[in-house]
């Protein structure tokens, strides 16, 4: 199909679609008078039945804890996957060194530099940490702070240059980190079954409202969703920056052997 | 049922999923340090044990179905009527034992890839848990977003695992599999948004009562229409299935096997699954699917079928009879009746047997022959032992013999719309495939070819697979395959009656239609036209170039419509998807 | 004003995806289609978040305000979370696949790599 | 906050297009940064704070981020040849 007919084809597709969306648009409820009871219901039960108060984190920790389970089991599963990709030519062996690319500029960090990158990693790692562990109470969660945590590891590698950092960050621990973080919200989710209860049940004590420790099991799948999450984003980070700094081996000279 | 002995049976549920997700990361852990049989042992070990979980849920679920309310969120708990909080999962009859069914196909594809993969610290392996744990619980779930939750999870293992091998063509198949299942799953999430607007629920049995009474409403319908067209997309039906070609003919055998055998049926099964228990309530919906369907799943089967012919690449060759016979599954679907349902359980296995075992054929030629082409391959199929055989029997039963569970479904479909030259065209289009695959295995196997035809213009590239691999190992998980397809199948059909009705309850007919008469016309069909492939030769007379010429044309047409770019793609999805909402205005 | 607002949304919402499609069939770069993937999958956010949005109420964290008072669905926003782990997810993988097709191909033209190609 | 509500839901409209018509993909970073800056706002203004903290680590940091590394990369590579 030649580029022009293909357009044409797209704006007459949009064309026939476009006064249906205009009526389905109409139909919906307006905007900002929902209906839904299901949302209603989750906000008049959550603080009672659950004593947390971030109800978004209810649904995602415990009301409908399987989809999270299905969400964080896609991350780990695109981690994988981009890093069969990415690894694919080069194999994992050049993991432990440096490239270098000939006529990149090695640019010096200065000192203030260095200890600027160290201190805000240093709050960043906090802050990251902060999140996940209020997951339940403010705004935040598992997620967020796993991704913070992960751009607090990417200060490093700006604080301590490529090769340090790459010898700090193994690969291999990253792989167990994320897989620990994946069993542990698999077996928070099935342990409820020895007791013959469902799976994904909180039996957990749930603590007091609005305290840090309230929710329960929650605390404990938040957490490993956190440190999934923060491994995950790592190891693709890791991977992807090392795409920019793989050599081709036959042609250079290996670094790490001088 | 007493709640004491279902307890430890609906236990069973979440576990379908949770095994493989927990032996995936264990798996991924421990691959730095462990030798590459144990995780190819504990991969097998897994899929077997969910298969014999389902299939044990499959029959438990016969007398009543097996229900689990994940952290004990059953609709009482809310306190309101019609609000339900939590998810579930259930074990009708059918949705397990089709989960059955892939868990099997799984663990026969690890044991043909067995040592194939052996260097990359288990990476396929947990791809493969991943996609196995991501269709159990598409099976299962009874909950909207929950099902786009796996049905994601599905697709980015497949992604990946297309991807895998690294060739140029695979990263490309890979590439468009990827835009246009996407683009599906964003249609897919916006139409449950839509329809959580309209009713205030993402549970699919609450859902349905409500959705009963809206009849006509806009907003259900785009809703119905985006989720169709995302389960129409992954399930590869025209025009929203020229993914399909590209992503099978890149991906290693073993993956196509469970592409073809489990992932394309199984998004199809969704959606009878969604209409069974959401959407036939609702008669504008019900008849939309009867009306529009129907036609699609047609038109899929002839068109699948005509450039399934036109293919020598054999991995192509087979993507493309895979389009064609999810045109039948289409027509099963489109049917909405009990026996329709039956007969699309017994005719997913039947297909995903013979499929299976074809790419595993495929997968042989590419280690042990190191390459996929149909013209390259001619005679070099010999001394491959029972494989010639296989492919013969495998061929033969897609050319509508009347033998073993192919031929079972087809018959009941057959007998849920008895209508006759619909019945011909189909077989005489499921035979074209059977006819394609047994010109293959004759060239290949036997060295019987005429002059290439139109397939001699098909798209093919040199590919190979690693070589170093037991040969008995390979055959033996393809002669299983064919010998659980050549069952008679009686007490499958019994199972795929009973477990139908419990889904979508109304009246089977009594008895299927013997099939004898189409039978016989598609196989004098097949030799025709095989006739005409292997004694053909060099057009020289005018009325056969002619002849040739026209027929170069028309095929030469259909491969332009496969163009390979991922733009012609997205637009013929979009059309399909105008398409199936002006039919739905239309007849609202 | 309000009438038009009630519905707005939701144009914008249809109208994003719309441009992303466009941007998909018009791409000659695969980083720039996998953005406008992107841009149609944001799409869904607005759409999700719009359909819980609810007038005159708070975050559905009880944390500020006391259990009770009025506050957006809660349901939506978990939806839309998953929604964008997905897409981290597909635009990690698709860059990944981008990457090295670029490495076997030298080039991301979608409008010209096509796997297989056709016996001529 | 009728007014501000309307005027993001304007602004994220017109940063869509402004993300797909950047045919140059290094510039087409800043437009992505930015709609995922935008998208994150009216994210707040909707009363998702957890999503809009999300979409600004993801859309605003990591993404671009991928983004700019696979651009270099392709970069390097076209460099090599």
């Amino acid at each position: 199909m030649s580029p022009g007919l293909r357009s044409l084809l797209l704006l007459l597709a949009l064309a026939l679609l476009a006064p249906f969306a205009w009526h389905v648009a109409k139909a919906l409820p307006q905007f900002g008078s929902p209906t839904a009871a299901y949302g209603a219901t989750v906000n008049a039960l959550g603080p009672p039945l659950r004593h947390v108060s971030n109800m978004v984190a209810a649904v995602n920790f415990d009301f409908r804890a399987l989809d999270t389970l299905g969400e964080e089991s896609m991350l780990f599963c695109a981690v994988t996957g981009a890093v069969v990709l990415l690894r694919g030519t080069r194999g994992e062996g050049t993991n432990r060194r440096a490239g270098l690319i000939p006529g990149r500029a090695v640019l010096a960090r200065s000192d203030a530099q260095v200890l600027l990158c160290r201190i805000a990693c240093t709050l960043t790692m906090l802050f990251g940490l902060y999140m996940v562990l209020h997951g339940t109470v403010t705004p935040g969660g598992g997620f967020q702070g796993g991704v913070i945590i992960a751009s607090a590891v990417l200060l490093l590698y700006l604080a301590e240059g490529y090769g340090p950092w790459r010898r700090l960050i193994r690969s291999p621990l990253l792989d167990v980190l994320e897989s620990l973080g994946v069993l542990l919200f698999v077996g928070a989710g099935a342990a409820p079954l020895l007791s013959g209860h469902a799976a994904m049940s909180n039996l957990m004590p749930l603590g007091h409202f609005r305290d840090l420790f309230s929710g329960g099991v929650m605390l404990v799948t938040n957490f490993a969703v956190g440190l999934a999450v923060a491994a995950g984003f790592v190891m693709l980070l890791l991977e992807f920056l090392e795409e920019t700094r793989a050599l081709q081996s036959d042609s250079l000279p290996d670094e790490a052997q001088r | 049922m007493s709640a004491a002995t279902s307890l430890p049976l609906a236990g069973l549920l979440p576990l379908v999923v949770l095994l493989p997700l927990g032996i995936a990361a264990a798996l991924l852990a421990v691959s730095h340090w462990l030798p590459a049989r144990f995780i190819e042992l504990s991969a097998l070990a897994t899929s077997l044990s969910v298969a014999a979980a389902c299939a044990r849920l499959a029959q438990a679920g016969l007398t009543g179905p097996i229900v689990q309310w994940m952290g004990g969120w059953a609709p009482a708990a809310s306190g309101r009527s019609g609000v339900v909080l939590g998810v579930s999962f259930a074990a009708d009859p059918t949705s397990a034992a089709l989960a059955a069914f892939a868990a099997l196909l799984f663990a026969l594809a690890f044991v043909f890839a067995w040592g194939e993969f052996d260097d990359t610290h288990g990476h396929f392996h947990v791809l493969m848990l991943l996609f196995l744990a991501a269709l159990a619980g598409f099976c299962l779930t009874q909950d909207l977003f929950n099902l786009f939750v796996w049905f994601e999870l599905m697709s980015v293992a497949a992604f990946a695992l297309t991807a895998y091998p690294l060739g140029k063509s695979s990263l490309e198949g890979a590439l468009n599999f990827t835009i246009t299942n996407a683009l599906g799953s964003f249609l897919m999430l916006a139409g449950i948004g839509l329809l959580y607007a309209r009713t205030g629920t993402l549970d699919m049995a609450t859902m349905g009562r409500m959705v009963m009474h809206l009849s006509g409403d806009p907003v259900v319908a785009a809703g119905f229409c985006m989720i169709a067209a995302a389960l129409l997309t992954k399930g590869a039906i025209v025009p929203f299935h020229l993914w399909l070609s590209d992503a099978h003919t890149v991906a290693p055998a073993a993956v196509s096997v469970t592409f073809s055998g489990a992932m394309v049926s199984v998004a199809l099964f969704g959606l009878a699954k969604l209409l069974a228990k959401v959407f036939l309530g609702n008669a504008q919906l019900a008849h939309l699917s009867q009306e529009f369907l129907a036609p699609l799943g047609i038109a899929t089967a002839i068109l699948g079928a005509l450039m399934t012919w036109a293919q020598r690449h054999l991995k192509r060759l087979l993507a493309f009879s895979t389009i064609s016979h999810m045109g039948v599954v289409v027509l099963a679907i489109a049917t909405l009746r009990p026996a329709g349902l039956a007969g699309l359980l017994v005719y997913i296995i039947g297909h995903g047997l013979v499929k299976g075992a074809l790419f595993m054929l495929a997968g042989m030629l590419l280690a042990l022959r190191a390459s996929g082409d149909e013209i390259i391959l001619y005679r070099r199929g010999r001394g491959l032992g029972m494989a010639a055989p296989a492919m013969l029997l495998a061929a033969l039963l897609f050319c509508n013999v009347p033998w073993g569970l192919l031929h079972r479904g087809e018959d009941l479909i057959a007998a849920a719309d008895a209508d006759a030259t619909t019945r011909l065209v189909l077989s005489l289009a499921t035979a074209l495939t059977g006819a394609a695959i047994l010109r293959a295995a004759l060239r290949i196997f036997f060295g019987c070819s005429g002059v290439p035809g139109v397939e001699r213009a098909a798209p093919s590239e040199p590919e190979h697979e690693k070589a170093q691999r037991p040969l008995w190992v390979m055959q033996l998980s393809c002669w299983i395959l064919l010998g659980l397809a050549v069952l008679p199948g009686g007490s499958l059909v019994a199972f795929a009656r009973a477990a139908a009705q419990q889904l979508l309850p109304g009246t089977l007919s009594a008895a299927a239609l013997s099939g004898e008469s189409s039978s016989i016309a598609a196989l004098l069909f097949v030799v025709a036209v095989l006739a005409a492939a292997l004694l053909r030769v060099r057009p020289v007379r005018p009325l056969m170039r002619a002849v040739a010429r026209g027929e170069g044309r028309l095929f030469g047409a259909l491969q332009g419509l496969h163009s390979g770019l991922v733009g012609d793609y997205v637009v013929w999805m979009l059309l399909g998807l105008a398409a199936l909402i002006v039919c739905a205005q239309l007849l609202g | 004003m309000s009438l038009a607002l009630g519905v707005l949304p939701w144009l914008v919402s249809a109208w994003l995806f719309a441009v992303g499609l466009y941007g998909i069939v018009r791409s000659r770069h695969y980083v720039h289609l996998i953005a406008c993937l992107a841009v149609c999958q944001s799409a869904t956010y607005v759409l999700l978040l719009s359909i819980g949005f609810r007038w005159h109420a708070g975050p559905p964290i009880f944390y500020d305000h006391p259990p009770g008072s009025a506050a957006v669905d809660p349901v939506m926003q978990a939806l839309v979370l998953t929604d964008i782990v997905v897409g981290a997810a597909v635009s990690a993988l698709l860059l990944a696949i981008a990457l090295q097709v670029h490495k076997r191909r030298g080039s991301v033209d979608p409008q010209s790599l096509r796997p297989l190609r056709p016996n001529r | 906050m009728k007014a501000l509500t309307a005027a993001l839901l304007l602004l994220v409209a017109v940063a869509g297009p402004s993300v797909v018509l950047s045919r140059d993909p290094r510039r087409q970073l800043f437009a992505l940064t930015a709609f995922g800056a935008l998208l994150a706002a009216l994210f707040e203004v909707l009363q998702a704070p957890d999503v809009a903290l999300s979409e600004l680590v993801v859309g605003t940091a990591v993404t671009p981020l991928l983004f700019a590394v696979a651009l270099t990369s392709i970069a390097l590579d076209r460099r090599r040849r």
